[in-house]
Parts: structure tokens; sequence; C-alpha cells
């Protein structure tokens, strides 16, 4: 690994002047991406600087009518050693469980995960599904961005230089509502998903009142799929509603074949995840735990 | 006298037989009668006053580490085999 | 001695280095530290075949930091001949190619250039400054690829070899093997039913945790001193003695820990590189491979195309049996088609009986032995046709197996008979174990069957016990410790001594101090260097009636030793008292043992799995695993558990995700322990054991060697489970998921 | 620029101040400045879990974490797991399991199931393996460790 100084900003004002001065400054929260890639020659930098000194990226705060806030910089393991944010969101929970292994935890944060802009990151479809949003701050103040628009491609996201993720913020559960990350690896941990789902239901006396969907590592970016969702909303919870759901998701994908999976394969998982998805959140709503 | 069995790939030598019987109290001894029989035959096993190397030869179904050294019975069945690795 | 009357074999003694390794304290190759260390960095070919037109190190000689920049031109030049690198003979010009080519690099991370500099970040980045101008050349990837006419060639010098004699065809063919019995046409044409099959695996990586390294320094006295990690000592004193063109004696290897090896760490890659290195600054240079050079560069085990074709009549006798192997070697000749082609119907008595075996060189890393080197790939075969066939007989498949089993006096393909073997009794452990009649519990189950055969080595090993006045013994051996061998071979020692396994110290020496010593592996170590230290503790006993006698005055023959008490008429002295009393009666005591045992006796196992089909993913899970294998005598049975249960689990990685994915140009796309993905312990059951005892005649205490033969049935096993489940039958490996749906999708089709 | 980075740290409970470069692992300063050789690198991209260390409250990969992260940290190596001259009860379970064969993975499973034990003292199998998944063993098929980790929580309960 090539030299590379190192800064601990205590501010976002002051991490924002760093990476303005520095155009290839890398930020390190977790470093779980980071070293790996820098290490490899994926990266190169001059600086790195790390996020975890800054107040406003290391806080996890709820409150029952605004929501859910985690700072970019927030460790899985965090999320779900956390008492209030289990029984608010117990899918998150899940899901900071599910990344990496227990080790990687202790360090990996969904910010990192969200910024690595993987078509695979498992964060994406989840944060998509239950519509969490992006807090963005840069020289020019700090602007918000729906978590579904926030990669552009392969490890391309809208960040402009000198603008850094901060916090990912998460509406307040819906009553009746439920939701699921399921994906596909071949070993049982310690893998990168084949394919992914994501999904929140919000249940209205045996209907879908509205559901929101996304799909992991089958297009070049988090794919959310509006349409799946919206084609559950007024229909009975029944298998062939969410059969038809889970066609629409398998359909709209668009992947790749590589050392993963085969292209027909993952198409063929998405369907598969979707409808286990939405099945799991329905149950999740009907039993009131989300 | 001891029975020598000709690997499949040599068996060109002995017009097909399988399996020979010569005289010798030592697989060198055998060899040298098999050469006597079958001319060529000692140049394909045995290489610089050494068993080739990744050949072995066993001795009544016993892998030898003796080689060319080792006692042959007069009931004897000696063969040569690929020698085996481990991990 | 017979078995009830033990008092040591077959108890579970702690380890005797186990405290050093539960706290860290215990030194790994990569631990070792020394005054002035430089650290070495090894520059790897981008390329999967290409001409080198030309090197140019002067910018990386230039960078601060740097000591020393080496090529393969910095080797002496010595005349080709053929090297034992361990366990067998290779040309001179294929070993030093594989440590750093020269002219022309053979596969995507073949060395050909080294950096010496103050620290490891300096060498790396110095090496990416060295200046390289290749011709590219279309590669050969797969056996069958790099058979056909037309293939690209990847030694021009190279001529395929029939037995000792070289056809004079120049081809990626290194080697090809045949073994012929009976009458093979007379044999299909007795059959009732046929089965032929054809089958693909992948390149595998043995996948031990510890990358290899190596620290070496030329020192002022002209002698190379060596740390390392290595299944052999010997082996890499001899190999880089033999590449440095020095005499054996001026290089002392001193054995560190080893972390893992499973036949990847008998091969030398790093010493002699960082010898000259050391040479070349005049400082100690350590080298420490990546990861992904451990996954380019080391190992694999070959990927194969095998055909299996087997014949049985209705009463179930198999008539016939025929086989077609393609091992990959690698970059150089050696694919352990050899014991593959020697493996492959060893399980069965069959009267009628063609084998051919080829051994093709591709452009993927040089391969090396990995437990039961060459029987997993051809196990996999002929017991998944073996299953197929039971199953159109109609009859139970270990009923099947049990009809056609290899006993004693059953000639074998390749000629020889068997001796005593246990494959009829690891066959019946299997159907009396509860778990084969167990109800399976569930929908998209299924439960499969395997055995497997390895022949084990012999191979030389030397001991000395000396003993102290405490009434305790040291004993010094040669044998890298890779599994518990150090206790395992102490106890054979111990038994013979009559005291406890506790007071027996043994210590793993470097080449200067010990008599020659051969790899650990082969599943050798617990036999032929058990026996080394066997043979030295009855040396000890033999000196030791002499000091008894002598204390009583009689003659030595008239003394016993039982259990360590030493008796001559109504007299009686213990081994600890008689220990004590050296210096009075002689002066200190040493035995020593040195052998290069016959004897060996082959190992059988079985394993019954248990296995749950996802239909909507084709995902496996393993519901229940169990392994049988004969272990002649269990000297540590805990040892003997862990060889099954670690072999069992990587032929399990083996079976369902491992595999080296290639893209077209030859990169391992997938050269990281995240994306080659080696079973965690979420991806198993508990490892059921079942430890089958036929003793082995060729050993004092029966020994066969355990560490290999359970890797062979599991994916077979797995296969068949898999087809149980699923209704499929899987002919490639590994069987992951997208295989398996696919597999599931074509049948529907 | 160029300079190295000051750090002070607590290392198995004794405070500590080092040198290094920023671009220098947790793992290599554990290793070259402390002599903390315990601490294992099996693939430097933290999937094998053979540097696992604690880090406050957590296990971490130390080759994930650089050097100069440690900094106001309490890292606790295998070096520091026994309780002076006595081993913890995980170390004794795994001698009397044989829960290790060639040991490289040994110091990471250990340092990883005490941070299991110090959180749930009665972990069943399945969160002994879930929890392990990090660290990869090649040698026992797991099978040995997942029972020492069963009887050392066994004993730390009593």
């Amino acid at each position: 690994m090539k030299w590379f100084d190192y800064a601990t900003p205590a501010s976002v004002g002051e991490a924002v002047g760093l990476l303005t001065a520095h155009p290839n400054a890398r930020l390190l929260a977790g470093g779980t991406d980071l070293l790996v890639q820098l290490r490899a020659g994926r990266k190169e930098t001059d600086l790195v600087v790390d996020l975890k000194r800054i107040p406003e990226l290391n806080a996890i705060e709820y409150d029952p009518g605004r929501g859910l806030s985690i700072g970019a910089a927030v460790p899985c393991y965090r999320i779900y050693r956390d008492q209030t944010v289990a029984r608010a969101y117990p899918a998150l929970v899940e899901l900071a469980s599910l990344i990496g292994g227990t080790q990687i935890q202790g360090r990996a944060s969904l910010g990192g995960n969200l910024c690595n802009a993987a078509p695979s990151a498992d964060s994406a479809p989840l944060l998509i599904a239950l519509g969490a949003t992006c807090r963005v701050a840069g020289a020019l103040g700090t602007r918000e961005i729906a978590v579904e628009d926030f990669c552009t491609g392969p490890s391309r996201t809208v960040l402009q230089a000198g603008e850094l993720l901060v916090s990912l913020h998460l509406p307040p559960p819906p009553a009746h509502s439920g939701a699921r990350y399921l994906r596909f690896i071949p070993r049982n941990e310690m893998d990168i998903a084949v394919a992914g789902a994501g999904v929140e239901v919000v249940l209205d006396d045996g209907k879908f009142r509205s559901a929101r969907i996304a799909l992991a590592a089958v297009a070049p970016t988090p794919l959310f799929v509006r349409e799946a969702g919206e084609a559950l909303a007024g229909q009975p919870v029944n298998e062939a509603s969410i059969a038809r759901a889970a066609e629409i998701a398998r359909a709209s994908a668009k992947p790749i074949t590589d050392m993963r999976g085969t292209a027909e394969y993952r198409r063929h998982l998405c369907g598969v995840l979707t409808r286990r998805a939405i099945e799991a959140a329905v149950e999740r709503a009907r039993e009131g735990k989300r | 006298m001891p029975t020598v069995y000709i690997p499949t790939l040599l068996q060109t030598f002995t017009g097909g037989k399988s399996a020979v019987e010569v005289e010798g109290a030592t697989v060198r001894q055998v060899i040298d009668n098999l050469e006597q029989a079958y001319p060529g035959i000692r140049e394909r096993l045995v290489d610089q006053g050494k068993l080739r190397p990744n050949i072995s030869v066993a001795v009544d179904g016993e892998v030898t580490p003796m080689g060319l050294l080792e006692a042959v019975g007069p009931r004897s069945e000696v063969h040569f085999v690929a020698a085996i690795k481990g991990g | 001695m017979k078995t009830q009357e033990y008092s040591v074999i077959g108890t579970r003694p702690i380890r005797h280095d186990g405290a050093d390794k539960v706290t860290g304290r215990a030194l790994y190759g990569a631990d070792f530290q020394m005054a002035g260390l430089l650290h070495g960095y090894i520059l790897r070919s981008p390329h999967a075949h290409a001409r080198i037109r030309r090197i140019d190190t002067s910018k990386a000689a230039a960078f601060p930091g740097v000591r020393a920049v080496m090529t393969a031109d910095d080797f002496p030049q010595a005349p080709d001949r053929l090297v034992d690198l361990g366990e067998g003979d290779t040309p001179l010009s294929y070993a030093r190619g594989n440590v750093l080519a020269k002219g022309k690099v053979l596969y995507k991370g073949h060395a050909f250039a080294a950096v010496a500099a103050t620290s490891v970040h300096i060498a790396e980045e110095a090496a990416g400054l060295i200046e390289v101008d290749y011709e590219v050349l279309p590669c050969a990837l797969t056996a069958p690829e790099a058979m056909q006419e037309g293939a690209p060639i990847l030694h021009e010098d190279l001529k395929t070899k029939e037995f000792g004699e070289q056809t004079g065809r120049v081809s990626n063919v290194a080697e090809h093997f045949r073994h012929v019995m009976g009458d093979i046409e007379a044999g299909f044409a007795q059959a009732d039913v046929i089965v032929e099959r054809e089958f693909n695996t992948a390149t595998v990586h043995q996948g031990y945790i510890e990358p290899h390294n190596a620290t070496a320094l030329w020192n002022n006295d002209g002698r190379i001193l060596v740390w390392c990690s290595t299944q052999g000592a010997f082996v890499v004193r001899d190999v880089t003695a033999c590449l440095l063109d020095v005499p054996v004696s001026r290089v002392r290897v001193t054995p560190m820990e080893i972390g893992g090896g499973f036949g990847g760490k008998i091969p030398v890659y790093l010493e002699p590189v960082a010898a000259l290195l050391s040479k070349k600054t005049g400082k100690p240079v350590k080298i420490v491979m990546s990861r992904k050079d451990v996954f380019e560069a080391t190992g694999p085990t070959p990927g194969s195309y095998i055909k299996v074709k087997i014949g049985a009549r209705k009463d179930g006798r198999i008539t016939a049996a025929q086989a077609y192997l393609a091992y990959e070697a690698g970059a150089y000749p050696g694919a352990m088609v050899a014991p593959g082609a020697m493996c492959v119907f060893a399980a069965y008595d069959i009267p009628n009986v063609v084998i051919d075996g080829f051994d093709v060189v591709v452009n993927k890393p040089s391969t090396a032995a990995y437990r039961a080197p060459g029987a997993t790939n051809a196990a996999f075969a002929t017991e998944t046709v073996v299953d197929e066939i039971a199953e159109k007989l109609g009859m139970d498949p270990l009923d099947f197996r049990l009809k056609n089993a290899a006993k004693e006096g059953t000639r074998r393909a390749d000629g020889p008979k068997y001796r005593r073997i246990g494959c009829v009794e690891v066959i019946e452990a299997m159907k009396k174990h509860p778990h084969y009649s167990a109800p399976l519990g569930g929908p998209n189950r299924g439960r499969g069957v395997a055995v497997g055969f390895w022949f084990n080595v012999g191979l030389p090993s030397s001991c000395t016990i000396s003993v102290n006045a405490d009434g305790t013994v040291n004993l010094v051996e040669g044998s890298t410790d890779i599994g518990g061998t150090r206790t395992s071979i102490a106890m054979q020692a111990a038994e013979v001594l009559g005291i406890p396994a506790e007071d027996v110290r043994p210590t793993v020496v470097d080449t200067d101090s010990v008599g020659f010593t051969a790899v650990t592996g082969g599943s050798r170590t617990t036999f032929a260097t058990g026996w080394a230290a066997y043979e030295a503790a009855q040396d000890i006993v033999r000196q030791l009636k002499e000091r008894a006698a002598k204390l009583w005055e009689t003659d030595a023959a008239s003394v016993t030793m039982e259990r360590g008490i030493f008796r001559a008429g109504d007299k009686s002295i213990t081994f600890q008292e008689l220990a004590a009393k050296l210096d009075q009666t002689g002066g200190p005591v040493v035995g020593r043992g040195a052998v290069n045992p016959r004897g060996v006796g082959g190992s059988f196992s079985g394993n019954i799995v248990d296995v749950e089909v996802d239909p909507e993913t084709g995902k496996v899970t393993i519901l229940r695993f169990t392994a049988v294998q004969d272990a002649g005598k269990a000297i540590h049975p805990s040892y003997v558990e862990g060889q099954m249960q670690g072999g069992s689990v990587q032929g399990i990685g083996w079976a369902l995700n491992e595999e080296y994915w290639m893209n077209g140009s030859g990169t391992m796309m997938n050269s990281s322990l995240l994306d080659y993905r080696m079973p965690t312990a979420l991806d198993l059951p508990m490892i059921d054991t079942v430890i089958v005892e036929v003793p082995n005649p060729g050993h004092p205490f029966g020994v066969r060697g355990v560490g290999e033969a359970n890797i062979i049935p599991p994916p077979a096993a797995i296969a068949n489970a898999i087809y149980h489940a699923a209704g499929v039958r899987m002919n490639r490996l590994p069987m992951n998921p997208p295989a398996i749906m696919e597999a599931i999708w074509s049948q529907r089709d | 620029m160029h300079n190295k980075v000051r750090v002070r740290t607590t290392i198995n409970s004794e405070p500590q101040e080092f040198l290094c470069e920023p671009r220098q692992s947790l793992l290599e300063c554990l290793r070259d400045i402390f002599g903390l050789t315990g601490t294992k690198e099996g693939c430097n991209d933290g999937n094998c879990g053979a540097c696992t260390v604690m880090m406050d409250d957590r296990v971490v990969t130390s080759c994930l974490v650089l050097g100069v992260e440690a900094e106001g940290c309490q890292i606790t190596t295998i070096e520091g797991i026994a309780r002076g001259s006595e081993l913890h009860p995980l170390q004794r379970a795994f001698l009397q399991n044989a829960a290790l064969q060639c040991g490289i993975c040994t110091p990471g499973f250990i340092v990883a199931a005490k941070a299991l034990l110090d959180r749930e003292p009665n972990p069943s199998e399945e969160q002994i393996r879930l929890w392990l998944a990090n660290n990869l063993c090649r040698c026992t098929g797991y099978d040995k460790i997942i029972r020492a980790v069963e009887q050392a929580a066994q004993e730390v309960r009593a």
C-alpha cells in the first residue's frame, strides 16, 4: 500500500474542508471496503479522513414521531445492540447482523456500505423499501436524497467533490407494516449477495395498503422496483397478488453473469426472494412486530 | 520362479504377455533376466542404476523402499507401479 | 502387544505444544524476527501465458529503501537434471522455473522478479516500478482444451512419456498411464446393466489459513540459514541447495510452526529467492505471500475431466470397469493422475478393467498434492456411477458395495494384490450406524453414501531419545507438527518405555540436528516417524536393561521390562529410578531410531450424509454427516477424529462451493477468502466419526495413516444425497446452487 | 509530509505509546512494533478472522483497522486472554477437546469466542456457529471448536 496521510476531523465542516483541499482524499468509517481496495490497488489516495470523531456521523437517534437517524459511520454492531432500534425496526437489525461476520460488523457501517456503491450492497434494498433518505453535507450546505437515488453506478454515487454522507433517516414505522430483507448467498454467512430483495408492506384489513420493493446485485445500482410494490397496493394478501409482484421484480432485474452466478439464475432468484420477502414482511406486519 | 507382472504399456516387449516367470533373487537380478528375454525392457524401468523416477517396485503386494536391492522369493510376485505421493 | 494391553496408546493426553498454541506464543514462519531484517516482495505475471521480452529493474532498484532486485538470471544456471522435490523427481529447470520464471510465464501469478527493501510496503511499491515487456500468448486452461490438436503449447521441449518412453510427440500431455486387467470387452458383454458418465471437476485449493513464508540469511561463513513453514524441512534444504547449486550441508532449515499444509506446503516457492536476496544484501530477508499470491501461485489440486463406465450383472457383481482420467497439472507436469488411476476402482474387486490416465499441462498454477491427491476426483466419478448402478439393480447401495468390496488378496488394476485392508469393515460399520437407518424427517431431503481408498506412504524418518535423570525423556524428531503429531509420536515412545505420554518431551528440530526425515504428508507421520520413535525407545530399553544388569551384577539377557518396570529374578526397578542411576552405570543413555518402512497400510473411509436441497434456489444444506475410517490403530483418538472431521469438511467445501473461477484469459476472479468459499462454522453440522480399527500388520502398533482417505468420499456421497433429495445426478464439481438449479431446470425441459 | 503518527493506546491492559505510518494496519503494529505475534495474518482482507482482537467493546479483524485508529482504544489480543499463569477456561477447553490442529486460527477463535461468552454466557450451538462464522478453520471441521466453546461456556457460568 502506498503512503497516505491521516486526518481526524472533529466536525462535518472540518471534514468538508479536507475533502475540498484534497480531491484525492478517501473517507474512512469502518474501513472494511476502503482498506481492502487500497491494498489491492483498486483505489489510491494521499489522505485518509477518519470520520469517527465527528459526532453527527456517529450518533443513533430515535424519536417515535420523527423516526430514526443513523450516523453514516455507526458500525453495524451498535445498531443491533440498540434495544430501541430492535423494537421499532427489526428488519434493520437483521440487516446489520448479516453484513459480513461478527468482526466485520464491529467496523462496517450502513453509510459506508451505501457509499461503496456496490450493486450487491446488502443495506440498499431494505433502506429503499423503508423509504430512507440520505443527508449529505458539502461546502454549500446539506441536502436530502432518497436512498434509491443515491447510487449512480458501480462504485459511483451522487456525492459531488467535497461532499460526504452524514446520516441516514428512516421515517417512523407505519402502523400494520412489516419489512424484510432476504438475500441469497451460497454460504450461510461471509458472502456477497448473488441477489437480494428488500420489502416493506403496509397492510389494511387483509389487503395491501402499499408496498415498496428493491433488489440487490441484479443491476449496476441497487434497483428500486416501484411497479412491483405498486402492483400490490389495494390487492388482497394472497398467493396470486404476491406472485404477480414477484414476477414484476423478476422481469425488472438486469443482471450480469459473473463468478457469483449466471444472469438467468439471478433473475430467477429475484422472483423467489421477492416472493419470500413479501411473505415474511406480511407475517411480520400481521404479528405487529414489523 | 518369481512372476513378474508387466505394466500394460511395456507389454509390447513381451508380445502382449502380462506376466512372465524369470529367475532372480533380487529385483535387480529379475530385471537383468527380463532384459535377456525381452531386450530393451530394462531401459524403460531402470536409469543410471536406479529405478526410473516415479516408478516403485512392489514385491508380494508391498511397495519397497529398497528398490532394485529388494529380495525376491522363488514364488514372489513382482510389480512395477507408479510411486505414490501424498498430501 | 495386544490392543487391550496398551496403557498410553488409545488415550487422549493434552498435546505437548498445546499451551503455546492457545496463548499465541507458538512461533510460526511469519512470526520469525531478526535484527536487520529486510522484506522481500515477489513480482508476478499479470498474464496466463506470455513471453517476457525485456525486464527493466532500474527504477525499482533506485527507489528509496530498496536494497536489492533480482530475476531468474540471478540463479546459478546448473545444467538440467532430475531433482527430488520431496515426493518425486522433477527436472531442475521446472523446479527453478516455477520459483522464478525465465523467458516465459506460464500462469497468472507466475513469479519472475523479486525486491528486497526496508519495509514490505516499500518492497511492494518498488516492485510496481519494474518494467516488463510481454508478448501475450494464447492460453489453454483445461485438460480437454490443452489436449486438442493445435492447442497453445506450454513447453516446446515437452514430449509425451509412456512408462519411461519418450514418444517424441510434442504436446501438453506430459504422461500417459495405462492399466489393463482381464478382458474388458468380455466383461461388459457379461453385464446386465452398464452406466457410463462424464465428469468435470474444478481446480480447488488446499486452503490452509497461513500463507507461505520464508526468511533466509546467507551467513558470512557461506552457510544459508532458512526459517519457514513447511511440511518438510529436509525437502526445503535439498531443493534450496539444488537451486542455489550448493551442497546440502551448506543449508540449514529450521521448521517453524506451520499453519496447515494438506500437501500444499511441500513445494518450495520462496526460500531460494529469500536466500539470493540475502546474499545480495548481506541481511536476512523475509518474504510472506499475500492470500492472492497463495491462490494464484501455490497449490492447487488438479481440475479434471473423467469418464467412467461400469457394468454389473443382475446379481450385483461388477463385471467390468473402464476409466479415462485427464488431470490438469498446471504449468509443469505432475498432475497426480497416477494415484488417481490407481485409486479410481480401488475399493472394488473387478475382474476386467482398463484405466487410462493423462497428465496435462495447462496455464494454471503448478499443482501440488492435496490430501489423497488425485483420488477425490476419481472417486467422485466412480462412486456416483456405482450408486446409479445399485439403484438400477434395485440394490441397497451399501449391499452393492459390500458384494464387490476389495479384500485381502484382491488384485488391483495396477497389478499387486491387497494385503490386509479394512474396506469390508468400513462398509459394515456404515451399515450398522444408526444414521444409515434414521428417518430423513422432511421433504427435499436425501441420503447418500460413498467410500474412498488411499494408499498412504512410508518414506524415511529419524528420531533420537535421551533419558533425563528425573525419569522423563527428550524426543527429537524432524517431522513438522501440523495436527498433533508431536503427541502421537511421543505416545508411541511412551508406550514402549512404560511411562506417561506427558513424560516424553517431543521437539521438532532443524535439519542440522536430526537424521533425514521426509515430509509430513502422505499420512505417514504417525506411521513412520512414530515407528522411528518406537525404534528409538526400543534402543533405550535395550540400553537400560544393560544398566539394570550392571546394577544387579547379572546378565542383560535375564532382565525383562514391562510397563516401565525392569525385573530380573526377584529384583525390580522402575524406569524413573533407573534413570536417576545413569551416571554411575555408564553415563547418559541416548536411543536412536531411523526407518524407511515398508508395511504401509492403506486406509478406507466412508461417509453417510443427509442433505436438504432448496428446490427454488438449488442450495444444499448438510443436515447430518457421518465419517467412518479405518485407522489401523488410533494412537490418539481425538486427533484421529480431528483428521476425519477436517478431511470431511474440506471434501464438503470441494463438493459444494470451492473452485477456481477463471475468466477466459486465465485470471482467477475469486482469489480471496470471501469469494473462494470455504465452509464456515455456520455451514456445517457436527461431524460424527466412527474409527474402525483393522490393525496394519506392517506396523508395530498396527497404525495406518489417517490424514488423507477422509477427503475422498464427501463429494460423491453428497452428489448421491442430492440425487435422492432433488432427483438430479450431478456430474460436475462444485455442485453449487446455480449448477444444481441448472440441473433441475434441464431435467424439467 | 510523510510523518509517522504518535498513537497512545492500551494493549492488554498496559498503556502504550508508539509511532506508526498511517498505512500500517493495527495487525502490523501489534506484530512488528510490539512483538505480539499471536495475532496472525491469514488473508489481510477481513475474511479469515486469524487476526481477531478486541477493540473496546467489540471484536474486529485487526488487518482492517489502521494502527492510528487505536488512539485511545483498549485493545486485547490473544496474549491478554490468560489470567496470569492460569489459562482462560476457553484455552483449557480448546486443549481438552483437541480443538486445534495446526493452531494458526486458534488465537482468533479464542479471542472471538471470549467476546461471545462475555456477552452471552449460555450460547446455543447455532449462536456459537453464527458468531464464529468470521473465523475460518481449515483443519478441524469446527466440530471440536464448537464443543470446546460449549464446554468453556459451562465452566464460565459455574
